[in-house]
């Protein structure tokens, strides 16, 4: 199981759950299984069919490249985390 | 083919300081920057900017301005392509919306701040351009300026814009917050926390609004020629930006665009944006002539930058032990006069370097009619560490705790979790700490009244993102390197430096340049103190390539298997046979006999979120009747990782502590009740002189990162964060007074050592 | 900036000549760190600008028995450079070496800074402080006008349009006598005085009491201002802190200072206490030698 | 457009005539009429130093001084500094002291030291501290550039 760390703007849909548990190859899937647990996640983390540009997905511990096509082991954790950077 | 692996003290290159490439040519005048170009019947250009800091665009007249004898072209928000609001990640100095961006070059209906273009003349030369400027007629509506956060913030604030600029993290407040947006982190049980804390400080802090004051201003040159194909000449720290920003705010594909990077005389920050760009590609458009624009000094100060100025409440607590417990935070920071400020990074940044189990950050992104902040080294860091840091040398004399032993008591190492929810990466965060608490700095004696020592501890994190870099041996067995990374300060010479180390050769055999956007593939700009760590590891991607494929030629040549060939130091040998082996300055001349040269291009994109560290210690004299603070003695140790050339390090570390320095007594933005700003000069901008400063000792200490093959972390932006702090905590030691406003300007000193001798009266 | 014609007249009637014609539409320039700044910002658009640099009159110093006459394009750099100068009038050099870079100062004319009236000009309370006079002329004379009395209002002077200041006469120093000059400024350089103070002392040949003094402050009112009961409060006083925290005491009421980019009205007003002060006590120890 | 006044002076050495309007500013008639590019505009007023040149051997502002007075004026900017292709001992030592980082101040920091050290061939770091604070530098927070004009004094073994 892939364990997602849920951002504090999503655990209103989530009741508060701060981790979660679902499985997934990839971060699509791993997106449509949170779906599945809490509705209205895909669409609050997805605009136009990507990852909402402000989002940062982190793959243990490394920013992953690939947006939704990122392959996910089984055992990762995952975190959705501000795009930031620096000046 | 097999290699050997490097160890940090096998390294031959990276860590020796060889004289840079660009170095001559900057100091016999011959480095071309934006400025220095000059075109056959070229046009210059000029831009009618709003005197009001709110108004509503009622007509614009521009009929006296193109009757001008010398005018050739004018342009206005009519000339430019309605685009829809849509927020993009602006890679990764943030979001924007790119309708905003546009607006923010050309005013459409409303100018927004003292400075917002909103019309712009294109003629024979820069004198006529001017004075036709002046006789562009504008109508204006005035509306109410907000000039400050708390103002903005206000129940009965009108609302500046009608669009919201919603986003994932950070999202539109409540409707009775309509400039504002927030975003909220939190861990732990924040009423607990503070209930088992044995001390408790609570203090509120502001800080003005202040800009990267980079000595070359803003110029572009754009050619747009009759095929439709737009050639800029600009100074940007990244041409890809400015790429992809024209094609939107133009609306053209970005294949009809070349950006040409020139040298950059300063940026901080300030100059991954568009500003003049689509303006000059306009007045070229419709004049069918090249048109270079600059700003003045003042137009830079008005209309680009800045840093935010911010509003913060602070309450943090201990346990009698000296361990942080519980800390809130209230950060407001200014946006500009568009959606979008670096309150994320003053959020990461105040949370990243304590362990803190009940932790709670409120933070506002707030419009403002002031220009757009951009990013500015550490963009948000020195303003929420002002507060922080100063409640932190509280606490621990709350304790009786010597400040460094404070801050080792209660610091993040490696694998703690961060705010956000990730682990600190590997680091060695004692080590800034222990070293400059060794430092004889620490323990050297401060003799004489109203002299004080304070320090500061900053964590700050380097992007990685996407670099591409080319190498290319040449036919005579030199190497060519080129990347997309604008070089400001030495990187096309620690770049170089990387490629020799990893080829086995020479620095002085590898040339190296900044390529524009059509000659190089995609990179990120030279931004988050990325370009040494990030695009160093993708050229040193590219140097394996080439080692692999220079080993197949070695093979090709002695007629055995490519994995009987060995490299080690720039010479391949055959397993095989110890009689055969060649140096890579041969082998590579032997490029046209064995295939054609060899050409290895790398795009990649390495880890972000790599942390530095650094601790500041000064020493001040308060003049308690004029309330001036002098700087006596500044020492910043800073972990690097690992200095590729620990020269150019030392300059980052003191470059960046000098700018603080500027931002924690002097520099501000000063406006008046109506919004217009009073020190748009170089005069009354008061940024430090070479007599306002000691020397400055950087003293470096490396942790290697892991991440990067010899260790590199990024280091250029780290040392800007501590000075206001530690100078603040300096002031304290001295004078007994806590500054709670940026800059510590002298009238707030002396008004608040005032205060204190009414008090104790 | 706008289109404007220039010339370089060599004799002083030639100018004179040239202003009376072109009343009203004509600059002079000396070190133009002022005027082409002015005229980049629209806030002076002169039809004719005259170079003052060739006027013989306007580029001699001559010092004598009587005192100092600096001409009025005579540049900062200069005047600090000279060695009798600095001798006499340390507190001319206290205000030369202030006004902007090295740069600048091989520049800027003390005329220049004159003319140019800025409430926080750096050589004007010194030159109050000395009782210097300015010597004016036109086609219709000449007028010798006491320095405190040549600024009326920020920018403004008491000058006609077709006056040229020549130079500026500053008596000889009596004996035991010296004056200081300081500002406040938040950096250590390039900066505009957010207050300014200079003193001139006379002592007796003790150096125990004063004779006589006369102060001047700016930055804090419209003009630089000559504050003439704060000097005189120290004639025949003993030289100790009582008297000389008296006299900062009418400097600081003296000053009507506002809140500006530069600094805040009160601050400016703790200030003038503060560098009266200091300056009437650098000013004794110069008199009397020490310094 | 304006009256052009004709202009002869001397130039890094050579005579140099040429036309400008009285308006153009000497950095102006440096950079866009006769080519050298080398000298800098930072501020347009004075208050930054990357224009520095020297007249008649004295260090000025280019931007706050017409190209119409430098008639008669002998003027050396940056590109007279070297000699031939050599290097002067501060571009060297400015080089091997790193006193530099985009470069754009560069030019300007270097005529200033030049002239200084005409003036004062073993300033001390107050000295030089002085003389340079009207040259504004944003990247280096300026302790390599006082370095390396202590270096290129000390190479110069006191004379200019």
């Amino acid at each position: 199981m892939v364990k997602v760390r849920i951002p504090q703007p999503l655990r209103a849909l989530t009741n508060d759950d701060e981790i979660a548990e679902v499985s997934g190859k990839n971060v699509r899937q791993i997106i449509d299984a949170l779906e599945q647990l809490y509705p209205g996640v895909k669409a609050a983390l997805l605009k136009n069919g990507k990852i909402r540009p402000d989002i940062a997905i982190m793959l243990d511990n490394k920013i992953a490249q690939l947006g939704l096509l990122e392959p996910v082991s089984e055992d990762a954790e995952l975190l959705f985390i501000p795009a930031i950077g620096g000046g | 083919m097999s290699t050997k692996e490097k160890k940090a003290d096998d390294l031959r290159v990276v860590g020796t300081r060889p004289i840079r490439p660009d170095g001559a040519d900057k100091v016999t005048g011959r480095a071309r920057f934006g400025d220095d170009i000059h075109l056959s019947n070229m046009l210059h250009g000029k831009v009618l900017r709003s005197p009001h800091a709110h108004a509503r665009i009622i007509s614009i007249d521009t009929s006296k301005a193109e009757a001008l004898p010398g005018v050739v072209a004018v342009v206005t928000g009519a000339d430019f392509p309605v685009i829809e609001h849509e927020m993009v990640s602006q890679g990764e100095a943030g979001l924007a919306d790119m309708r905003d961006i546009a607006d923010n070059c050309m005013a459409q209906d409303k100018v927004l701040y003292d400075g917002h273009a909103l019309a712009a003349v294109a003629a024979e030369n820069p004198h006529v351009a001017d004075e036709a400027v002046q006789l562009i007629e504008v109508e204006y509506e005035l509306l109410t300026p907000l000039m400050d956060v708390r103002s903005s913030m206000a129940e009965d604030a009108p609302k500046v814009h009608e669009h919201s600029f919603p986003g994932f993290f950070i999202a539109p407040t409540e409707a009775h917050l309509p400039n504002a947006s927030r975003v909220h982190m939190s861990s732990g049980d924040l009423e607990a926390g503070f209930a088992e804390a044995d001390h408790i400080v609570e203090r509120e802090f502001t800080s003005e609004t202040y800009h990267q004051g980079y000595i070359e201003s803003h110029i572009t040159t754009v050619d747009w020629d009759s095929n439709g194909n737009l050639t800029v000449w600009t100074s940007t720290q990244g041409q890809f930006e400015i790429r992809d920003n024209l094609a939107d705010v133009l609306a053209i594909p970005i294949g009809r665009i070349k950006v040409i990077p020139m040298e950059v005389g300063g940026a901080f920050g300030g100059k991954d944006r568009i500003y003049l760009d689509p303006v000059a590609a306009l007045l070229s458009k419709k004049s069918a002539r090249p048109v270079k624009m600059a700003m003045r000094r003042d137009e830079v100060i008005r209309a680009t930058g800045p840093s935010p100025g911010t509003y913060i409440k602070a309450k943090m607590g201990i346990k009698a032990d000296g361990t942080l417990v519980a800390a809130d935070l209230h950060l407001a920071y200014e946006a500009g006069a568009y959606a979008g400020g670096p309150i994320f990074l003053g959020v990461v940044s105040s949370a990243a370097r304590y362990n803190i189990p009940n932790f709670q950050i409120n933070g506002f992104d707030v419009i403002v009619n002031k220009p757009k902040t951009r990013p500015y080294r550490a963009p948000g860091a020195p303003q929420g560490l002002f507060a922080m840091e100063q409640i932190v040398d509280e606490l621990a004399a709350c304790v009786n705790m010597d400040p460094v032993d404070f801050r080792i008591k209660n610091l993040t190492r490696e694998g703690d979790i961060l705010l956000p929810g990730f682990p600190l990466a590997p680091i060695d965060t004692d080590l800034t700490l222990n070293t400059l608490k060794s430092h004889p700095h620490y323990t050297a004696p401060l003799e004489g009244p109203n002299r004080g020592r304070g320090m500061s501890y900053a964590m700050w994190f380097n992007l990685g993102a996407i670099s591409s870099a080319r190498l290319a041996v040449n036919p005579d067995g030199t190497v060519h390197l080129s990347t997309a990374s604008s070089d400001m300060s030495g990187t096309r010479m620690t770049l170089a430096m990387q490629a020799a180390e990893a080829l086995g050769i020479e620095v002085s055999e590898i040339s190296a340049d900044v390529s524009d956007s059509q000659s190089i593939g995609f990179s990120m700009p030279t931004v988050g103190s990325r370009t040494t760590y990030s695009t160093g590891i993708v050229v040193m991607e590219a140097a394996t390539e080439v080692l692999k494929q220079m080993s197949e030629r070695a093979a090709m040549l002695w007629e055995v298997d490519v994995d009987q060939i060995s490299v080690a130091d720039g010479v391949f040998s055959n397993k095989s046979n110890a009689e055969q082996s060649i140096s890579f300055k041969e082998l590579g001349s032997k490029g046209r006999d064995t295939g054609g040269p060899i050409t290895v291009h790398q795009t990649s994109s390495p880890e972000s979120f790599i942390p530095g560290v650094t601790a500041h210690l000064v020493d001040v004299e308060v003049d308690p009747e004029t309330g001036k603070v002098d700087i006596l003695r500044y020492t910043a140790v800073q972990d690097v990782g690992k200095a590729v050339h620990p020269d150019y390090v030392e300059g980052q570390i003191q470059g960046a502590a000098v700018q603080g320095i500027g931002l924690a007594l002097n520099e501000e933005y000063f406006y008046d009740k109506e919004g217009h700003l009073k020190n748009a000069s170089l005069l009354d901008y008061r940024m430090p002189t070479s007599l306002d400063l000691p020397m400055i000792d950087a003293v470096i200490v490396e942790s290697p990162n892991p991440a990067h093959p010899y260790g590199v972390r990024g280091c250029g932006e780290h040392s800007i964060i501590p000075p206001a702090s530690a100078i603040a905590n300096a002031i304290h030691d001295a004078v007994g007074i806590r500054p709670d406003s940026l800059p510590m300007a002298p009238h707030k000193i002396c008004a608040a050592i005032k205060r204190k001798q009414a008090a104790s009266d | 900036m706008h289109d404007f014609d220039y010339c370089a007249p060599v004799s002083l009637q030639e100018a004179i000549g040239l202003m009376a014609t072109h009343k009203g539409s004509a600059n002079l320039l000396a070190g133009g760190t002022d005027l082409l700044i002015f005229m980049r910002a629209r806030r002076k658009r002169p039809e004719l600008v005259i170079d003052a640099k060739l006027i013989p009159e306007l580029s001699e110093v001559k010092i004598d028995e009587s005192g100092l006459t600096i001409g009025a394009s005579v540049s900062c750099r200069a005047i600090y450079e000279n060695a009798e100068i600095a001798d006499l009038y340390p507190a001319l050099i206290d205000s030369t070496t202030l006004i902007g870079g090295i740069q600048v100062q091989g520049r800027a004319s003390l005329g220049g800074n004159l003319c140019n009236a800025a409430p926080s000009a750096d050589t004007i309370p010194t030159l109050i402080a000395h009782g210097a006079v300015a010597n004016v002329v036109s086609d219709k004379g000449e007028r010798h006008i006491p320095v405190e009395e040549f600024c009326i209002a920020p920018g403004k002077t008491v000058l006609e349009a077709n006056e040229i200041l020549v130079n500026i006469f500053l008596p000889r120093p009596a004996e035991n006598s010296a004056a200081c000059f300081l500002r406040f400024i938040p950096r250590n350089e390039m900066d505009i005085a957010v207050a300014n103070v200079a003193a001139f002392v006379e002592l007796d040949s003790a150096g125990e009491n004063f004779i006589s003094a006369r102060i001047a402050i700016g930055s804090v009112a419209p003009t630089p201002l000559f504050v003439a009961e704060a000097g005189d409060t120290l004639s025949g006083k003993p030289i100790d802190e009582e008297s000389i925290m008296a006299a900062a005491c009418i400097a600081r009421d003296a000053a009507s200072p506002i809140d500006d980019m530069r600094g805040t009205a009160e601050h400016r007003t703790q200030l003038v206490e503060v560098l009266t002060g200091r300056t009437i006590r650098t000013a004794v120890s110069r008199a009397r030698g020490e310094a | 457009m304006g009256k052009r006044h004709h202009v002869v002076t001397t130039i890094n050495g050579e005579a140099t005539e040429f036309l400008c309007e009285p308006r153009q500013s000497l950095l102006e008639v440096l950079r866009d009429v006769l080519f050298f590019t080398g000298s800098k505009e930072g501020c347009n007023d004075g208050n930054c130093g990357a224009c520095s040149v020297l007249v008649d051997g004295v260090l000025i502002d280019s931007c706050c001084m017409l190209g119409v007075e430098a008639e008669g004026s002998e003027i050396e900017t940056i590109e007279g500094m070297a000699n031939n292709g050599e290097l002067h001992p501060l571009q060297q030592a400015f080089l091997e002291e790193t006193g530099m980082q985009c470069g754009i101040c560069t030019p300007g920091f270097l005529m200033s030291a030049k002239a200084l050290l005409k003036q004062n061939p073993q300033p001390d770091e107050g000295e030089i501290r002085h003389w340079l604070a009207g040259n504004l530098c944003r990247c280096t927070g300026y302790d390599k550039i006082v370095r390396a004009v202590q270096k290129a004094a000390s190479n110069m073994g006191g004379g200019a």
